[in-house]
């Protein structure tokens, strides 16, 4: 598999570690709030896991050590592109989510 | 102050001369800059173009753009708004970065060791995975040389510059022999 | 050169060997001439050889079936001694050297006469599964100790090699815009037309040199040989820049235009002229944006009684030793076909001078060649001769036997498709069924993949140059001119048998795991209907050769036993490897001692001249223990090492713990939010201890972090975690606060680190920094202070590990060494003492800090007594899950200190606690466990040990047991206290 | 039963000419409504709906299988059987499970090969040592069998393992003798062949599409071979938890992710334990035909495809030829791949779902296989209101309690497990 680092350009898979899917942003906690259980759990455990199209965090540690969220087909293992994950949850938020996938 | 001895992170493996295949010309010539400077900078968020443009203003360097990206021969780009700066004061680059990135010695922390000769793309061949034809003179790349995490510089068409991990530095020896054994190393 | 032997079936002329070039080598210990460019299998059948080896199942006697990577039987093992033996050569594509020596396979007693033959006696009585139904009587004992082994020592093969690998392997990335595999007439000439419009290609080509079928089918191209033709395409092709890699396996194909190739670069070699430092084996992970499948097509047999006789050949086979070798297979041959592409075999020999007969399936054929007898409407019915063909039976319009001693098989063929489906899931589609062609054919392809030649189906040369051009012409490529071919082969489609009527037993589809025609039956008869069913149930298609000839016929005769059609049972699924390939072919490099790479301290010369005993953590090799004469065992040094320490000084090496520079405006702010205290009224010059949590709420690591100024910290991890960490804080940087000003990077490798400790600590930091405050005052304790060491950057955190008064001390790792030495120089006044981890387990224990044995990801804050270590005014990772139920239940685990009651008693780690010695010992009864032990403590005089129990005040001042059953039911009183057994009040350390 | 196996049936067969074998199982229409459903002809499913038959007596039961029975991991994984756990969540089921596993080819008059020819987990530190004589002393404790060995005891029970690996030099290793490998197709066949002789439909070629649900209560299933009705529904689907759970809007606490294997040609006895190498997540036995099954840890990217990627193949062998250097010359013969469940903790969950009528079955991981009389066993008591001690902290709510039972202490991240 090859993954498009923004940075570096298309690297093999073995230069990133990946760390599972990115369904659901870090919850924001403002002072010492604590947020719902379920945003919690939708952060740490629980997951859609579509069969389809997917977004998953990956780390370029044999590269440039940037977190990317990659874009790909769990299906076929088409890999659409990357983004850095810095900018992910912000682009993310501006787009109204395009339901892809099954 | 000079009397202090440089301990060699290369190992004893690595020693002047010829290794391997002994017979003609050697595929590789290999070195390694002892005492070199090397600092890191790594510009805070949002900060990297003003601290592409303080670095081409502090030093005169042009550094390229596209992938592989902004690099020069002094300034080796290892990942987004990171570099390693080669050979330059370590005050002068704090002072040349300013507010704009974190800036720290690693003059110890990073071994060079050059490569160059006509077997240099056969050696890369076993170790970086990475395609020579689509890597231009000047470029930089943050890859591995075998399981060993590696940035490269390409200085010419058959010279690179490799920059370990110091502590890695004598498995990556010991592995750059081994691999390059086939050709013939020169150690200079 | 030697002598010429007599090889009594080697024709006086044709083939591509070097007639020039005689190779002597040995098969079973017989001594055979053969010559430069044949293959073991040529090389014996020239010298009339016909037994090569034994069956997997029933043993039976079994010669040469294919001439290529298809062939099932004639496996060999290659070399001798533990090191040197490599089994299951096929002989069909293990190229003869001088000085070869090989060895048949699987029977006990001569090949000959193998007493595993009764197998095939009492084969009614072990059909297709038929382990399944039995040897469960007695029980799991009789299955294990009786049953079990006879099966086990009947399986396998070849015998393995019992000791490492002396040869050595590579892994080569290669580029290409586009890959070729095959390097038949077709690969070659799509190959050509890409180099030509200046693609960079490779091309990798399976058996011994480039050229497929061409180089044995008798065809001319433009006038010239296959042979020479072929030579000419590819001297065009390297000179177009591309580049043809024969004996290279393309075995995989992966995601994303990447392809798994192994070249073997030895195995072909006479011993001698193997160049050293070269690998045996290359492999070649490729990355090409293009892929041309030209990999051609593998013939089938016929399913008749005795179709494996040894004698008993696929036509196309026979025609290659013809062709390729200059080796006539038989004198009086026989050709059972069942479509014209028999006849074209049958005519070559002829020529050659055999007695040719053509038992042709069709009624009408209309084939007719000069001197050869064909009788149409016929099927071999029955091939008889144990341990070489010597007649055949037939049967249909006519019947009648006929003497022979070879019989070509023309069964039709099966375009080889494997790699076209190694990922189907991509394309969602797999290979297609054709019933007009009664094959499979590639599925459609994606617009970076093309197929070329046979594997398409094209059957005549002149189709499969067209289709090859046309592969080029959809990749980018230019046209090239087609060679006129003239040809005397007779191509069409096959009549549809596959199997001959009445077959059942002993008519073998699988070769090697012996699955019959009757096992296809039966296993349909018993519901294994699906073909993936009926291929594990048979085991058809499982054997070495993954059912190269076999696949296609099984799941035929599976569709005619269920009343389906072919396409509706399908394929089963092709899987990479297409052929086998070597497990150390793929390993490379990185093996053994290279299997990782070593991390290594600025002092690990120094350490290594000195005693160091080294301990693995984290990559780092890092000295355990250092053995001074007197020292009997590791506690020994490890006593004295803790002694001199707790009594004067010692001096370790901490360069190994992991080093983040941390700076920027919210550097602080990001300190807060990684760990579970307040960072933000840290002072300048002041180190503070911080506890990570991972983000389900359990410990992570732990570490001091020193401020250096407003906006630069510097963090020290735990070795072991220390990657762990910096990937950690990459990810919650830029994943959940990408706008916190803040930039970092690992400085592991910068600094060298020692630690001074003990009571003379201060005296010697005051003699290695003579112009330094190091008093109390100017250096309290958690104080930092930056100085200069020979003009070096120094920095001194007054921190302790040891619970001794203690200084960590870095230099730049350059200069570590020298520091080092000049620290021992200064304190040989109090004799200074290198301690290593060991001693260090012992102090840290004593004063109950804990590492990974108590870190162990299970563990609260609270867990460990850290729980006060929690800042309430702000978020930090783990904060939220940190609140769940389970945290704050009572019967949580909690630390404690154990102290042997014996002092000769050594506690156990991992040892269980009870509170009574005499049980009951079991899970409900058990209140805890011990995770780290120091054998002994000068302190305690006596073992004492951390840990975890259930209420773990309530136990202090108590006495409990460690039980060990894995210790031959070690039972030990201890006694508990608070973990903090040394200094608990933190005296010696503020000193 | 009236077809049973045995020895005197295989000779009166062959002396026949096999004509007497009736089909393993038979192949019938789905009826318009079960008791109970199970989706998923697995190991798991297949077992639940043997134990459904054999020990509760309810046999009005469909297995409703997408593809072939048997075809997902059950047959497809490396066929290690053991218990050697740590936490007394998995420790219970585990023995348990461990202890069908050897009295199942007499249960199922089906010899699925169980052999247990022991299990040793080496270690490379002293520190590991204590964790691991830490888990043999746990287990026994639970009513299991340990032995911790030495240097010279790896070497003595598995003398082709480079003890004296200069990388990564072996301390010892945890042995449990009753562990060892079982004929992975013949478990999914026999569970299969029980489960029809009681009147289970199995049903092939039947994929379960849609779950209907009333009242929050399930009524039945949608298939492609149409609607199926029933009081209660059962999910082992393994590796596509998440998709069968979202048809019955349920999102869960999984990831799916693909696991290697590796076959290399069949050659004479050389390894006679299933052996594991700590420093390289390796693990290796070999199988009576003679094959070395092997394998590691996942690619580790998400992925519902049953196939993986070169990367971590390379690191597979790596980690073999360092660990068995003799096998560096023998011939891998085929690798696939087989998607796992993964949990966040790497333990299964064995449950009800907040749906009534509608149970769980899953999280896996790479342990399952040795899990599938266990977990049949359990599941089956719980579908039928008597659920067991065995599976009392394999709950699904254990995420938000964080009583999680995490084996290797790594935390939530399902790829990690
Ligand atoms: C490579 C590999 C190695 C492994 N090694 C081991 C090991 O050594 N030891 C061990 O204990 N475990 C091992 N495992 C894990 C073990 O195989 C699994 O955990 C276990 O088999 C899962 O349970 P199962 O048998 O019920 O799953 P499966 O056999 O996967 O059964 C699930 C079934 O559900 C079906 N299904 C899915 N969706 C639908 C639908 N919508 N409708 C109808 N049917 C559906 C699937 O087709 C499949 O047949 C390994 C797994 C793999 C892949
Ligand atoms: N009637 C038919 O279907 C039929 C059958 C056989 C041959 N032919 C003849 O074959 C010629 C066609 O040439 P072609 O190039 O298509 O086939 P070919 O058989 O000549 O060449 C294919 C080559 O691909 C190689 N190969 C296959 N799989 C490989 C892999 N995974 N890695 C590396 N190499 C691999 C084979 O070793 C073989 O040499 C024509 O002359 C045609 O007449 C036709
Ligand atoms: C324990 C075990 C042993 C296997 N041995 C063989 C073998 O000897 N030959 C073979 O071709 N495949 C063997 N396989 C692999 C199967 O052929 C098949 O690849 C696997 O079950 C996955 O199915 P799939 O490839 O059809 O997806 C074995 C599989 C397992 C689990
Ligand atoms: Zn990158």
């Amino acid at each position: 598999m090859l993954i498009p680092c923004p940075h570096c350009g298309l690297r093999p898979s073995e230069e990133f570690t990946p760390k599972g899917l990115a369904e659901a942003p870090r919850p924001v906690i403002g002072g010492a709030d604590l947020p719902e259980d379920a945003t919690w759990q939708d952060y740490l455990h629980t997951r859609t896991n579509r069969a389809g199209d997917t977004d998953e965090y990956f780390h370029h540690a044999l590269g440039c050590r940037s977190w990317v969220v990659v874009h790909r087909n769990t299906l076929t293992h088409e890999v659409y592109g990357a983004t850095m994950a810095s900018e992910f949850w912000a682009q993310k938020n501006q787009q109204p989510e395009q339901e892809t996938g099954q | 102050m000079s009397t202090i001895v440089l301990s060699n992170p290369l190992g004893a493996h690595w020693t002047a001369g010829r290794h391997g295949q002994a017979e003609g010309e050697a595929g590789i010539r290999a070195t390694h800059a002892a005492g070199l400077t090397i600092v890191e900078v790594a510009a805070l968020p949002g900060q990297a173009q003003p601290l592409r443009a303080a670095l081409e203003a502090g030093f005169g360097m042009t550094l390229g753009d596209g992938q592989p990206a902004h690099s020069a021969e002094n300034a080796v780009c290892t990942g987004p708004g990171h570099y390693l700066l080669v050979g330059h004061d370590v005050q002068a680059v704090k002072a040349a970065v300013g507010d704009l990135a974190m800036a720290v010695d690693q003059s110890s922390g990073r071994v060079r060791v050059s490569i160059d000769g006509p077997a240099v793309a056969d050696l890369l061949a076993k170790a970086c995975p990475l395609d020579l034809r689509a890597w231009p003179i000047g470029g930089a790349q943050a890859s591995h040389f075998l399981h060993i995490a590696c940035a490269y510089y390409r200085r010419s068409e058959h010279g690179f510059d490799l920059y370990f991990g110091r502590s890695f530095a004598a498995s990556a020896a010991q592995w750059l022999l081994d691999a390059g054994a086939e050709f013939g190393v020169e150690i200079g | 050169m030697s002598a010429r032997l007599p090889q009594p079936n080697r024709l006086e002329s044709g083939g591509i060997i070097n007639r020039d070039r005689p190779v002597i080598f040995t098969f079973d210990r017989r001594v055979y001439q053969g010559f430069e460019g044949d293959s073991l299998a040529s090389a014996l059948l020239a010298n009339g050889v016909k037994l090569f080896g034994r069956s997997f199942k029933y043993h039976r006697p079994r010669g040469i079936l294919g001439a290529g990577p298809e062939e099932p039987n004639a496996l060999v093992e290659v070399d001798h001694g533990p090191a040197e033996r490599d089994p299951n050569h096929r002989a069909t594509m293990l190229e003869i050297y001088e000085g070869l020596e090989t060895f048949s396979q699987n029977h006990f007693g001569p090949l000959g006469m193998d007493v595993m033959e009764v197998n095939d006696l009492i084969s009614r009585f072990l059909p297709a599964g038929f382990y399944y139904k039995t040897f469960f009587f007695g029980g799991l004992q009789a299955w294990y100790r009786l049953y079990e082994p006879i099966i086990r020592r009947a399986a396998g093969l070849g015998r393995p090699p019992l000791a490492a690998d002396p040869h050595h392997y590579e892994k080569i990335y290669t580029h290409a815009d586009t890959l070729i595999v095959g390097g038949g007439i077709a690969g070659l000439t799509t190959a050509l037309s890409l180099a030509k419009a200046g693609q960079s290609v490779v091309v990798c080509e399976e058996r011994d040199r480039m050229g497929g079928s061409a180089l044995w089918q008798g065809e001319t191209f433009d006038g010239q040989s296959g042979a020479d033709y072929v030579n000419h395409l590819c001297a065009e092709i390297e000179a177009a820049g591309g580049r043809v890699l024969p004996r290279t396996t393309v075995f995989g194909v992966y995601d994303a235009g990447t392809f798994g190739a192994v070249e073997r670069c030895h195995d072909h070699l006479a011993k001698a002229d193997r160049r050293p430092h070269t690998a045996r084996m290359k492999y070649h992970r490729i990355q090409a944006r293009n892929i041309v499948y030209a990999t051609g097509a593998i013939e089938r047999s016929v399913g008749f009684k005795g179709n494996d006789r040894p004698g008993v050949m696929l036509a196309s086979a026979g025609h290659t030793f013809l062709g390729k070798y200059g080796v006539r297979v038989g004198e009086r041959a026989t050709v059972f076909t069942t479509h014209d592409g028999g006849y074209g075999t049958a005519a070559a020999l002829a020529q050659a001078g055999a007695a040719v007969t053509v038992l042709d399936a069709r009624a009408e054929a209309n084939v007719v060649i000069d001197g050869v007898t064909v009788i149409k409407g016929v099927y071999a019915k029955q091939a008889h001769g144990r341990m070489g063909l010597r007649r055949v039976d037939y049967d249909g319009a006519s019947n009648g036997s006929l003497d022979t001693d070879s019989l070509l098989v023309a069964g039709g063929w099966n375009p080889a498709v494997h790699l076209t489906s190694h990922t189907t899931d991509r394309r969602q589609s797999k290979p297609v069924y054709d019933p007009e062609m009664l094959a499979f054919l590639p599925p459609e392809l994606v617009e970076t993949e093309a197929a070329a030649g046979s594997v398409t189906g094209a059957m005549s040369t002149a189709d499969c140059l067209t289709s090859a051009q046309a592969a080029g012409k959809k990749l980018g490529g230019k046209a090239v001119a087609l060679p006129t071919v003239a040809s005397a082969l007779p191509v069409s489609k096959p009549m549809e048998m596959w199997a001959v009527p009445g077959a059942g037993d002993a008519a073998f589809l699988d070769m090697q795991n012996d699955a019959t025609v009757k096992d296809i039956k039966l296993s349909a008869q018993e519901g294994f209907k699906s073909v993936e069913h009926m291929k594990r149930y048979t085991t058809l298609g499982m054997a070495t050769d993954q059912g190269k000839t076999a696949n296609v016929t099984g799941l035929a005769l599976l569709a005619a036993a269920t009343g389906r059609d072919i396409a509706q049972v399908g394929t089963t699924t092709f899987r990479p490897p297409y052929t086998p390939i070597p497990v150390g072919a793929l390993a490379g490099h990185h093996r053994q001692r290279d299997y990782e790479p070593f991390r290594y301290s600025p002092i690990h010369a120094w350490a290594e001249a000195n005693g160091a005993t080294f301990m693995e953590a984290g990559l780092w090799m890092r000295p355990a223990y250092y053995t001074r004469p007197g020292d009997k065992t590791w506690l020994d040094s490890a006593v004295r090492e803790t002694k001199a320490t707790r009594d004067s000084l010692g001096i370790t090496d901490v360069s190994t713990l992991g080093k983040i520079d941390i700076q920027g405006p919210d550097a602080a702010e990001f300190l807060n939010r990684l760990y579970t205290n307040g960072w933000k009224t840290l002072p300048v010059g002041k180190a503070r201890y911080g506890l990570m949590l991972r983000e389900d709420g359990l410990v992570f690591d732990d570490g001091t972090t020193s401020r250096l100024a407003d906006n630069h910290f510097y963090m020290t991890t735990t070795t072991a975690h220390a990657a762990g960490v910096m990937a950690h804080m990459e990810f919650m940087h830029q994943s959940a606060w990408p706008d916190l000003r803040v930039a970092f990077g690992s400085v592991t490798d910068q600094w060298g680190g020692l630690a001074l400790a003990g009571p003379q600590a201060r005296a010697c930091l005051a003699k290695l920094f003579p112009d330094l405050d190091v008093t109390n005052d100017g250096l309290p304790f958690m104080g930092v202070l930056e100085t200069q060491w020979n003009g070096f950057t120094a920095r001194i955190f007054r921190i302790s590990f040891s619970g001794e008064l203690a200084y960590e001390v870095a230099v730049p790792a350059d200069v570590f060494e020298a520091f080092w030495l000049e620290a021992l120089r200064v304190g040989a006044e109090w004799d200074i003492t290198p301690y290593g981890l060991e001693a260090l387990n012992i102090m840290r224990i004593e004063k109950g800090h804990v590492t990974g044995a108590e870190l162990d990801g299970r563990v609260s804050m609270d867990d460990v007594g850290l729980g006060k270590m929690v800042s309430t005014k702000k978020d930090f990772v783990g904060r939220a899950m940190s609140q769940r139920a389970a945290f704050a239940d009572p019967d949580r685990a909690k630390m404690v200190g154990l102290v042997a009651a014996k002092p000769d008693d050594k506690i156990i780690g991992g040892g269980i606690l009870f509170a009574s010695a005499d049980g009951p010992f079991d899970h409900t009864t058990m209140l805890g466990y011990v995770t780290s032990v120091a054998q002994y403590s000068p302190l305690k005089d006596r073992s004492i040990a951390l840990a975890f129990i259930k209420n773990a005040s309530d136990w202090h001042g108590k006495t409990l047991y460690v039980v060990s059953h894995v210790h031959g039911k070690s039972i030990m009183e201890v006694h508990a206290e608070s973990p903090h057994f040394y200094d608990p009040k933190n005296e010696k350390v503020m000193s | 039963m009236a077809d049973r196996y045995g020895f005197w049936r295989l000779l009166r067969e062959g002396l026949r000419g096999h004509t007497g074998w009736g089909p393993a199982w038979r192949d019938p229409a789905p009826k318009a409504e079960y008791d109970v459903i199970i989706i998923g002809g697995g190991g798991h499913g297949l077992a639940t709906a043997y134990y459904l038959a054999k020990v509760h007596g309810i046999t009005n039961v469909a297995v409703l299988e997408k593809g072939y029975l048997g075809g997902g991991n059950v047959g497809r994984n490396t066929t290690i059987v053991r218990s050697n756990y740590l936490h007394t969540g998995n420790e219970l089921f585990y023995e348990k499970s461990l202890q069908l596993w050897e009295g199942l080819s007499a249960d199922l008059d089906y010899n699925v090969m169980f052999s247990p020819r022991s299990i040793i987990n080496c270690f490379h530190t002293d520190g590991q040592r204590d964790a691991e004589a830490r888990r043999g002393n746990q287990m026994i404790l639970h009513g299991a069998d340990a032995v911790l060995l030495d240097k010279e005891g790896v070497r003595r029970e598995a003398p082709l393992i480079d003890v004296d690996n200069p990388r990564f030099p072996i301390y010892g290793g945890l042995m449990q003798r009753r562990a060892g490998t079982a004929r992975h197709d013949a478990v999914a066949w026999g569970f299969a062949r029980g489960a029809d002789q009681r009147g289970v439909d199995l049903i092939q070629n039947c994929e379960v599409t849609g779950i209907d649900i009333e009242d929050g209560r399930v009524t039945g299933v949608q298939t492609s071979r149409g609607p199926i009705r029933a009081k209660k529904v059962g999910m082992a689907v393994a590796g596509s938890t998440s998709r069968v759970g979202a048809l019955a809007g349920l999102r869960l606490p999984i990831e799916s992710h693909v696991l290697q294997a590796f076959v290399t040609e069949g050659i004479k006895p050389m390894l006679h334990n299933v052996i594991t190498f700590g420093a390289g997540h390796f693990y290796i036995s070999q199988s009576d035909k003679g094959g070395l099954v092997f394998g590691a840890s996942l690619d580790g990217y998400n992925t519902y495809a049953q196939r993986g990627n070169l990367p971590l193949i390379e690191h597979v062998m790596e980690a073999g030829v360092s660990f068995v250097p003799a096998m560096s010359k023998v011939r891998l013969l085929r690798s696939w791949g087989g998607v796992m469940d993964m949990s966040p903790d790497g333990s299964p969950i064995i449950d009800k779902t907040p749906i009534d009528g509608l149970y769980l079955n899953a999280g896996w991981c790479y342990g399952g296989f040795k899990a599938t009389p266990g977990s049949g066993w359990c599941f089956s008591h719980l579908i039928a209101d008597k659920p067991t001690h065995h599976i009392e902290q394999l709950r699904l709510d254990r995420f938000k309690t964080g009583y999680v039972i995490d084996e290797l202490g790594a935390g939530a991240q399902h790829n990690l497990h």
